[in-house]
């Protein structure tokens, strides 16, 4: 076990991968000599050179098309969007190639691709640097989201990824890449599609994603002190999500908020909300209620971001009054 | 025997098949969309020609011939576009979607251009695994309107990488003249931008057609990285087979210039083959097409099943 | 009062905008001379020439760019996206720089363009010419989607559209093109954010847009045979959406079903649904259902698109299941 | 007076802004990111002087000195910078997105490249509009790697479209070099393929920039078309301020190539002006600027209520 920031939790399965798989290569814009915008690549330029950790021009189309020609004959590329804010650039790339290949020609090509990108706000990078974008793919089929909180969780999700036969997004959130965890150094995974429950309780189940898992988690702790004991599931796996685990623990508490940082409508909250009110309606005792983001661009100035995201007392408050 | 009886051939396991599959579509028996590759049927037989099943290529949307001449047996493309079980993909494809990987064959991307991105990962992936195999993209004048092509041009110049662009430059994208869409009619100048070799070719000259590919191949498989060929040739499909062109152009490339006759006169002339042969071939060839009709008709509708496998990769999706 | 198809009725909204206002024109792939993929645009470039009606290479990115542009300098472009499944080529051109344009600048620039596109499967076209994308835009804030069902909706909304000051993604689907019904000939306008009730009724609400409006009706018709009262709504614009109709009729009703032809995993659906959820929490006497596609590509073979989307019956299922 | 000496003291507003800005960025006055123009001052200095408040120009994320000699208020941009109240775009914008139309300026677009599809639509509807004016695209060497560059100057070349292209090649993307990335080292390449006339320029050079920029225009304010000018020039950021280009590199462009001292040697050599004249026209350009940070620092946050203003026009957005 070593005390890791999920930036060299990162850093490190991949390493791990390269050493192991020679069909692992990088490729994205500056993550040889400089190591990435956020230095997730940092060292492994050095250590497996130009033609696996690949530098290329802003070409975001080029960059997801080259990952997905070469997943196709064998290889397992791990491309880099620097912002996920830029994933516009390359969307029908992801939807209309990568996630729909398998199926359209019927199971004859794969496209393994682990599409790594900086998500999420709160340090001021305005409209273009701060969305969280996961809502611009729930309804793609075909394509999987994933999304770790922590360092052990980043690091075993990843190492799943790489080994993982579709095509991925991988969401590294901006405000957690200087989390610290105990991360084990040797090679393990961490399953996809499962969620995790990263605190038991009884009276209200939380399911969030991201940041938001650590400002429920923050919210939890200090209701706790009120007597309040909740539940916090951090479901990891964007798309498909761990129904099951989601619907259990609702069925146990009866009660639900969803917390994601992008805005309400049309958003992972919506999803998540709606198949709760489905599933689990009776054994609902109040209406599910979702924690997000406004229905607004993120802007520049930081105390008006800060009134844009939710957070801890958010949370606090949706808990308040699904327990009222 | 000669290449270009060989090619000859070719030439008309395009026309033929074309022929057949428009007329089944007109009688209703194809579903969706149609886009023939009559015209271009030197284009094509000469592109089959020059690649190898280790090659990979990417074909557009008028490359039916193109697929049977890589070698996938004609009724499994001809059941593809009936949208049968007995189809290249089940049927899950059709006609823009019809791939085989055991001829190389990487299938066609509708959102036409976004290919031109996979074949750079295709190749890159052949050059870090030492093979000297190429990947070869097939487009449309058309395309040349989108940022992938700069943004794949670009990275297989620098990156010196196995890429065959094989531009078919029919005159027109759907109803639009080149001419009135780009800043050039000749889409080879593109190319010089990026110091890529290019070359403009008259694409109804098999033995012109075939000598720049076959220049093109042995270029990219030397190591020395992309080639770009401009095939210049016209379609006999107008707009939703609707005529919209001068009549001098039509009668240009329908008459003087047509693809099949042009070979015919040089067989023949050249004293390759005589008027008999020549039609032998033919015969042989469209009673080849009239069995694959057959075939993809007779061939059952897919299996329900199919309709949600292979979403994802091991996982099941959820039922309704 | 004439009759007039969805493809008529808008082909008249625009000339009656044209018109009526030289700021209006039109850019897209071969909307000139050949009318467009689907003729909607036909006649107009003979009306209105080459300057107003300009046919355009194939460069999504650059059509949306272009009509933003001209858009903040006063014009009132409607660009054309043939089919939709090609939005993703210029998705960042409508989700970072339309939409946002006006929030980032602080309301200095607006960005009224009214992006027309073909949508929506049913007739054999395969897996990138038959994908309903309101799912893609359904997260996306400074955005408006608008997405008739019938003919004078479309003319209707295609006028309060172009009069808009903001980004409009106006879906015209395909399998309702040729839908016939009475138009009035002269200007008028439907009004945005409003939603149609279709169809009125007492034992269950179905909220449904596009295609699925004609088969929640024939559901509806099929069902009041049998005694069952069902209330259809057209939502219309379907971002934002018209909460206030939505809710009054489930508060009425009690019951719904929302009907989407998009996989039913992070579609309009799922919004719809959770909303209803939460904000009728007390009034529903049942589970809100979603009436889908299912989590895969549109596939060519007819046989197996008809098992992807839903239809007809599948409505009536889901509403004799709220109602069970 | 002498153009060259205003110009000169165009360079010093980029300079002295840009160095202040960064003083403050250290500090942690300044949110967010910060790139800065500085070292690329005879470039800014000679777009912002040939154009027009009536034209539109699209700056990059270096320009913030070139914001100000359009014409706003140097308060106001800083202001912006600091995610202020008083900023052009209320704080909500910053350095990225710091918009003003008054003065033509349409503001940067942070999704690198974006803003040449953008820039198409302006300069069309300027046309449509039948005014002379025409639109200016500011964009670094790295963004011709994006495919909307290929799309943008096939559609102003194809329409004869008044748009300036301004190329700043600084010779890096972030870290990567522009011949690892590119075709080309020189991108006024790029231009040729479509036919569009173009022109390499030493960016350093606040003459030789002056005179290929007041070409460039009236070339397009005649009706010509479009124009490309490359300026060759480098950035003193390295990456995040670290510095890993070659010592040599760094020496020639920052000590004898650097263009303010360009700049004062040809205007003292030619006698324009003399060497006290040059050091007021930078104290009173560095006070200036000091005023422009005091107001930045003693402005207010934004009003909390323009957190959800402006995202619809005319509509509300929905409360939390
Ligand atoms: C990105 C994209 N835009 C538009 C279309 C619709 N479309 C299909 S074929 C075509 C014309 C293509 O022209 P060209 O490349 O010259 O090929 P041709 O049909 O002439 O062989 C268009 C516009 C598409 N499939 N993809
Ligand atoms: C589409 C896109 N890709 C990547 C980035 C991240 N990024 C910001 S600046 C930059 C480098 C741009 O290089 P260049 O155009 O040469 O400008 P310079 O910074 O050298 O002035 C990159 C990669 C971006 N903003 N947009
Ligand atoms: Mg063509
Ligand atoms: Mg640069």
């Amino acid at each position: 076990m070593k005390r890791m920031t999920i930036v060299q939790a990162i850093n490190n399965a991949l390493d791990i991968m390269m050493a192991e798989d020679e069909r692992v290569f990088l490729l994205g814009e500056d993550i040889g000599h400089m190591g990435g915008d956020f230095g997730v690549t940092r060292g492994l330029w050095e250590k497996y050179g130009d033609e696996r950790v690949r530098d290329t021009p802003l070409s975001e189309a080029a960059i997801i098309g080259t990952a997905v020609g070469a997943a196709m004959v064998g290889m397992r590329p791990v491309p880099e969007i620097m912002f996920s804010d830029f994933l516009g650039t390359c969307y029908d790339q992801i939807v209309n190639n990568a996630a729909k290949m398998h199926y359209m020609f019927d199971g004859q090509f794969k496209s393994p691709i682990v599409i790594r990108t900086a998500t999420g706000g709160g340090f001021g990078g305005g409209p273009h640097h701060s969305q969280s974008v996961e809502g611009w793919f729930m309804n793609v089929p075909g394509l999987v989201i994933v999304a770790p909180a922590t360092p052990a969780d980043a690091k075993g999700l990843m190492i799943s990824s790489i080994e993982n036969d579709n095509p991925i997004l991988f969401l590294e959130h901006k405000a957690l890449y200087r989390v610290r965890g105990d991360v084990d150094e040797s090679k393990y995974s961490t399953p996809l599609r499962k969620a995790a429950i990263s605190r038991e309780g009884t009276d209200v189940t939380v399911v969030a994603s991201m940041k938001m898992v650590h400002e429920s988690l923050a919210a939890a702790a200090e209701l706790a002190e009120e007597g309040i004991s909740v539940e916090v599931i951090d479901l990891r796996t964007l798309r498909p999500w761990d129904e099951e685990t989601v619907f259990a623990s609702v069925r146990k508490t009866g009660r639900a908020v969803v917390a994601n940082e992008a805005p309400k409508m049309g958003g992972l909250g919506a999803d998540v909300s709606a198949a709760i009110s489905e599933e689990c309606f009776s054994a609902l005792k109040a209406p599910v209620r979702r924690v997000c983001g406004l229905d607004a661009p993120i802007p520049f100035s930081v105390s008006l971001e800060k009134l844009i995201l939710p957070g801890k007392d958010d949370v606090k408050q949706a808990i308040k009054a699904a327990l009222a | 025997m000669d290449v270009l009886l060989d090619l000859y051939r070719d030439m008309w396991v395009v026309r033929a098949f074309e022929l057949g599959l428009e007329r089944e579509f007109k009688k209703g028996n194809v579903p969706g969309m149609l886009h023939t590759g009559l015209g271009q049927e030197a284009v094509q037989a000469a592109i089959a020609q020059s690649l190898r099943h280790t090659d990979a290529f990417f074909p557009d949307h008028r490359c039916h011939g193109l697929l049977v001449l890589a070698g996938t047996p004609g009724e499994k493309i001809m059941a593809e576009l009936f949208g049968k079980a007995t189809g290249v993909c089940s049927g899950k494809g059709g006609s823009l979607h019809s791939a085989d990987p055991s001829v190389g064959n990487f299938g066609d991307n509708a959102v036409e251009g976004s290919m031109m991105a996979t074949a750079l990962g295709v190749a890159l992936a052949y050059k870090m695994q030492k093979r000297d195999d190429l990947a070869a993209v097939i487009v449309g004048d058309g395309t040349s309107g989108r940022g992938e092509w700069h943004e794949s041009l670009n990275l297989a110049a620098t990156w010196k990488l196995p890429v065959l662009y094989c531009c078919v430059n029919n005159g027109y994208a759907i109803s639009t003249a080149v001419g009135k869409a780009h800043a050039t009619e000749n889409l080879y100048e593109f190319a010089c931008a990026y110091k890529m070799p290019s070359i403009q070719v008259d694409g109804n000259d098999i033995v012109a057609a075939h000598k720049a590919t076959e220049e093109a191949v042995d270029h990219i498989r030397k190591g020395n990285g992309p080639f770009f060929i401009e095939y210049k040739t016209w379609r006999w499909q107008g707009i939703f087979s609707g005529e919209f062109r001068p009549d001098d152009e039509v009668h240009y490339w329908r008459e003087e210039h047509e693809p099949i006759k042009l070979a015919q006169q040089h067989l023949i002339s050249s004293g390759i083959a005589d008027a008999a042969q020549l039609e032998q071939i033919k015969a042989e060839v469209e009673a080849q097409v009239e069995d694959w009709i057959t075939f993809a008709k007779d061939s059952p509708a897919p299996d329900p099943a199919k309709a949600t496998s292979n979403v994802y990769v091991g996982w099941e999706i959820a039922a309704r």
